[in-house]
């Protein structure tokens, strides 16, 4: 069916499509549309889940443990600091090879307080083993989030997925929305470690250090095997549905010499900083890194790369650029742009290749830097 | 006598200290739970006492999660049963440091959102798995790790702030009345909605006393008064058999005192302000039970 | 690409109406994205809203700079914001008002949304419904179709009042 | 399936035999013993099963059976390994 939705109801009508047993969340801003819009699924009968209305994002996150580990489906969302309370619990369901699907809205982290978008919160969980995808459109949000749950179920993967949708920018936009029926592209979950009373076991034991290391790389096996899965997931989706998506959405790549890396709705915005630079005679191209965990395989054949990070670590720097040059070998021009919402228009990120340097950071709006 | 089931769902042996109190627990709130039953653990004595991996003790299943989060995993699980229409029984087993302290907020969703599950609060007054360091449980005087010239204020007070959440039924039991728990636990399970019993559960090395004395302790705790047992369902209370007694006649505070190394060199203004708090509670209780309050 | 920047004052449906018109262009077979300037939402402060209409998916998420149309539902807003910031040339003004103003070289549209409002008790917690009225006006204006504009507050509304209210301006608006 | 994550299965002497925990060992003297069980009943590891025998390969000597014993049955007598 088309109609149309904000970034956040496209999330929201995806979960209500895959059904889960359970979901649990806690609102916060930019998210709150999507606890909203799944308590009026729930009320108006629209979808028949047990809703958790939690008191933190900590307990959103250990109910959907609780849940999954029971064997069913499971949903949260969640944005910034609620991100970031939740940490803790964020490796312990990787750890526990639990399924669950989390949206996380994209937003910057205080002080100051600051609502808009911003990747940070989304990369400080990079290292707890979760599957991260970056979505740009109303209708990606939508597919990103249904497949999220293909994903994170396949018995290759049992990791669990989240996906990204920039605040505001993305989250309370409206654009057309076509919402499927998915039928049994999600199948009945199986959590196959799921609690059996008839056959009782102790999950998470005391593990010593002669055994936990094992558990730790067969994480890393299962990120490394969710390469194929997404792929596959994505095929199958494409077959079925019509949408094709990638590890990256390149465009004008081919004959590029200079390619704009960014994440998020700023990676489609460089689209069009592409159009504009190539009626300059700049053969420009753009990559949007849409799957950041597992960080796919890149290779820009030697050209140069502008990456726009949304993000910062701090002593160190961008962390897509740093994560290219140290997957590629790349020296990219490194802008550090968008922070806390900061307007960034198609103009700026043509000015960035415009007057790239490779091997360079710029901070964008702040004079005197390079 | 109630007929306790033969079944032991605690394997010999764990690899809780001798004497302990909450293995004794443990026993029995699973033998009046049944095998139908999830254990949701937080980081505690019972982590330990469960055996390390590949195996152990536990003969029904037990769901381990971090430290602030039991109340919360339990909630989420609870709910999935019911989705999958199951009515397997989840029980929170935790200490005292993940209930009061660490645990309380969760503890407190959970509780007001009405989830249907048993939180059982096992209480040796001290954060026990890490060494005894002073948790929001351990009582005046008393010396931890991180009070070693005595713990400066009172013990706080679970279990009003859990009657704060009206929930259908609370209790509060003691290891050395393992009868009474048994009964309490299968009586929870009964009724629908979040429950809750704290146990007070002494702990030898914590408490500094030998081994033997775990049974003695628990029964003095209530004869002096220290601990009063009692139930309350959708609100109403009855305080049980042994505190009934304790209230008419107690036994000295000393001779509850006098046995735990923890309480050695406490002053005589903490001593006569733990008597002082233990008569008002007591009062409080005998006057709510008589119906005046 | 089509670009419109609404203001308002929070309140008064101007993000609602941005909403609407999104999705009447997209009843018209078009590609539309309508962004509120997410800030502060507070009841009564100055808000901005952005639409966009194209033939092709819509790929800009900055905000708009050069709007080909700017909508004023509070022309009390024009003493504290320049409503005309970044105005394209040759851009067109739609105004909230039963007079016309000095466009300095603009086009400049003028409709009493507030009296249409007011004339048929359009009105929730005291604030006269704007944004079904100003759905007319632009399909006057050729912005989006008339039909798509009467099905979009159809199906969104009960209250056919609302219908009426964006009919009424539809007729009503000085070109 | 692979081993996905640390599970433990239920397994009798998962702790090692405790017994060689202890360093007193319970005596039952039967003569004196009146069966009321209350030994068995506050036994905080189940070692002593319904006939009253105690389990000596995982008791590991807390003494609760000795110091709660109504008939005085029960003597802790020092391990002489």
């Amino acid at each position: 069916m088309l109609t149309i939705a904000t970034g956040n109801k496209a999330v929201a009508a995806a979960v209500k499509a895959a059904k889960p047993g359970v979901i649990a969340a806690y609102p916060i801003t930019p998210q709150t549309e999507i606890v909203e819009q799944i308590a009026e699924y729930v009320t108006s009968g629209d979808l028949a889940t047990q809703y958790v209305p939690v008191e933190s994002e900590h307990s959103a996150m250990a109910a959907c443990i609780g849940a999954s580990a029971a064997g069913v489906r499971t949903f949260t969302a969640t944005s910034s600091h609620g991100l970031l309370y939740m940490h803790e619990m964020v490796h312990w369901a990787a750890g526990a090879r639990l399924p669950i699907v989390m949206a996380n809205v994209n937003r910057a982290l205080g002080p100051g307080w600051n609502v808009w978008a911003e990747h940070s919160d989304a990369f400080s969980q990079r290292d707890t083993g979760w599957l991260q995808v970056f979505v740009s459109t109303v209708q990606e949000a939508y597919d990103a989030t249904l497949m999220a749950f293909r994903i994170a179920e396949h018995e290759d993967v049992l990791l669990p997925v989240m996906v990204n949708l920039d605040g505001f920018t993305l989250s309370h936009i409206t654009q057309s929305l076509e919402a499927v029926d998915p039928g049994d592209f999600i199948p009945p979950v199986r959590v196959p470690h799921a609690i059996d009373v008839e056959n009782p076991c102790v999950y998470g034991p005391l593990t010593g250090p002669t055994e936990y290391y094992k558990f730790r790389w067969d994480m890393e096996r299962s990120m490394r095997d969710a390469v194929g899965v997404i792929a596959d997931v994505e095929r199958e989706f494409a077959e079925r549905f019509g949408r094709q998506y990638g590890v990256t959405e390149d465009y004008r790549c081919e004959d590029a010499e200079v390619i704009i890396v960014a994440v998020g709705t700023l990676g489609k915005e460089a689209e069009v900083a592409v159009d504009l630079l190539r009626e300059e005679g700049i053969a420009a191209g753009s990559m949007r890194l849409r799957w950041f965990r597992p960080f796919p395989k890149l290779d820009f054949g030697g050209r140069d790369v502008v990456v726009i990070d949304r993000d910062y670590s701090f002593g160190f720097g961008g962390v897509v650029a740093h994560s290219i040059r140290s997957t590629t070998g790349a020296e990219p021009y490194s802008v550090i742009a968008g922070l806390g919402g900061q307007e960034v228009t198609y103009g700026d990120i043509a000015g960035f290749v415009r007057t790239r340097q490779p091997g360079a950071e710029f901070w964008f709006g702040v004079n005197g830097n390079v | 006598m109630t007929a306790i089931p033969k079944e032991e769902y605690l394997l010999k042996c764990t690899s809780a200290c001798a004497g302990c109190s909450s293995s004794l627990c443990l026993r029995y709130v699973t033998k009046a739970a049944g095998p139908d039953t999830v254990l949701v653990v937080p980081a505690c004595c019972t982590s330990v006492i469960q055996g390390i991996y590949p195996n152990t003790a536990m003969d029904i299943p037990v769901y381990n999660i971090a430290f602030a989060a039991a109340a919360a995993c339990a909630s989420g699980m609870s709910n999935a049963f019911r989705a999958l229409e199951r009515d397997t029984n989840v029980i929170v087993y935790a200490g005292d440091g993940g209930t009061v302290d660490i645990g309380i907020q969760a503890l407190s969703g959970a509780f007001e959102r009405g989830t249907d599950f048993l939180y059982i609060c096992y209480d040796n007054e001290a954060y026990g798995n890490t060494g005894m360091q002073r948790s929001g449980a351990t009582p005046l005087g008393a010396r931890t790790t991180t009070t070693p010239g005595g713990k400066p204020t009172p013990k706080k007070d679970l279990d009003r702030i859990v009657e704060a959440h009206n929930p259908p039924y609370m209790a509060t039991a003691c290891s050395a009345y393992p009868l009474d728990l048994y009964k309490k636990v299968k009586k929870a399970l009964s009724i629908e909605g979040p429950k809750f019993i704290h146990i007070l559960a002494p702990c030898p090395p914590g408490w500094r006393y030998s081994s033997e004395k775990t049974v003695e302790m628990g029964k003095l705790a209530v004869k002096t008064g220290s601990w009063v047992l009692y139930e309350r369902e959708n609100g109403a209370l009855t305080i049980n058999g042994p505190s009934k007694a304790a209230m008419k006649k107690p036994l000295p505070l000393e001779d509850y005192i006098r046995g735990q190394g923890r309480f050695k060199g406490i002053t005589p203004e903490a001593l006569e302000e733990m008597r002082r708090q233990i008569q008002m509670t007591n009062a409080r209780l005998s006057r709510e039970a008589e119906g005046i309050c | 690409m089509y670009e419109i920047r609404i203001h308002s004052r929070g309140g008064q449906g101007g993000v609602t109406a941005a909403r609407l018109l999104a999705l009447a262009a997209f009843r018209d077979g078009r590609h539309a994205t309508a962004c509120p300037f997410y800030g502060a939402e507070r009841r009564g402060a100055p808000v901005v809203s952005f639409v966009r209409i194209d033939d092709q998916p819509i790929r800009v998420y900055s905000q708009i700079q050069k709007p080909d149309l700017v909508i004023v539902l509070d022309t009390s807003i024009m003493d504290v914001v320049d409503v005309l910031q970044g105005i394209k040339e040759g851009g067109v003004v739609l105004l909230n008002s039963s007079h016309d103003m000095d466009g300095n070289g603009l086009t400049t549209h003028h409709v009493d949304l507030t009296g249409i409002a007011l004339s048929l008790d359009l009105v929730i917690a005291g604030s006269p419904i704007l944004n079904t009225p100003v759905l007319g006006a632009l399909a006057r204006m050729g912005i989006v179709s008339l039909p798509a504009v009467k099905a979009v507050i159809g199906e969104t509304f009960a209250d056919e009042r609302n219908v009426q209210a964006a009919e009424k301006a539809y007729e009503e608006l000085t070109l | 399936m692979r081993e996905r994550l640390a599970i433990s299965r239920p397994t009798e002497a998962s702790s090692g035999k405790t017994g060689s925990w202890r360093t007193f060992r319970p005596e039952v003297d039967r003569e004196q013993c009146n069966a009321c069980g209350l030994c068995a009943q506050f036994c905080p590891d189940g070692v002593i099963d319904q006939e009253l025998v105690i389990d000596l390969d995982f008791c590991k000597g807390c003494g609760i059976c000795a110091a709660e014993c109504p008939k005085k049955a029960i003597t802790m007598v020092r391990e002489d390994r």
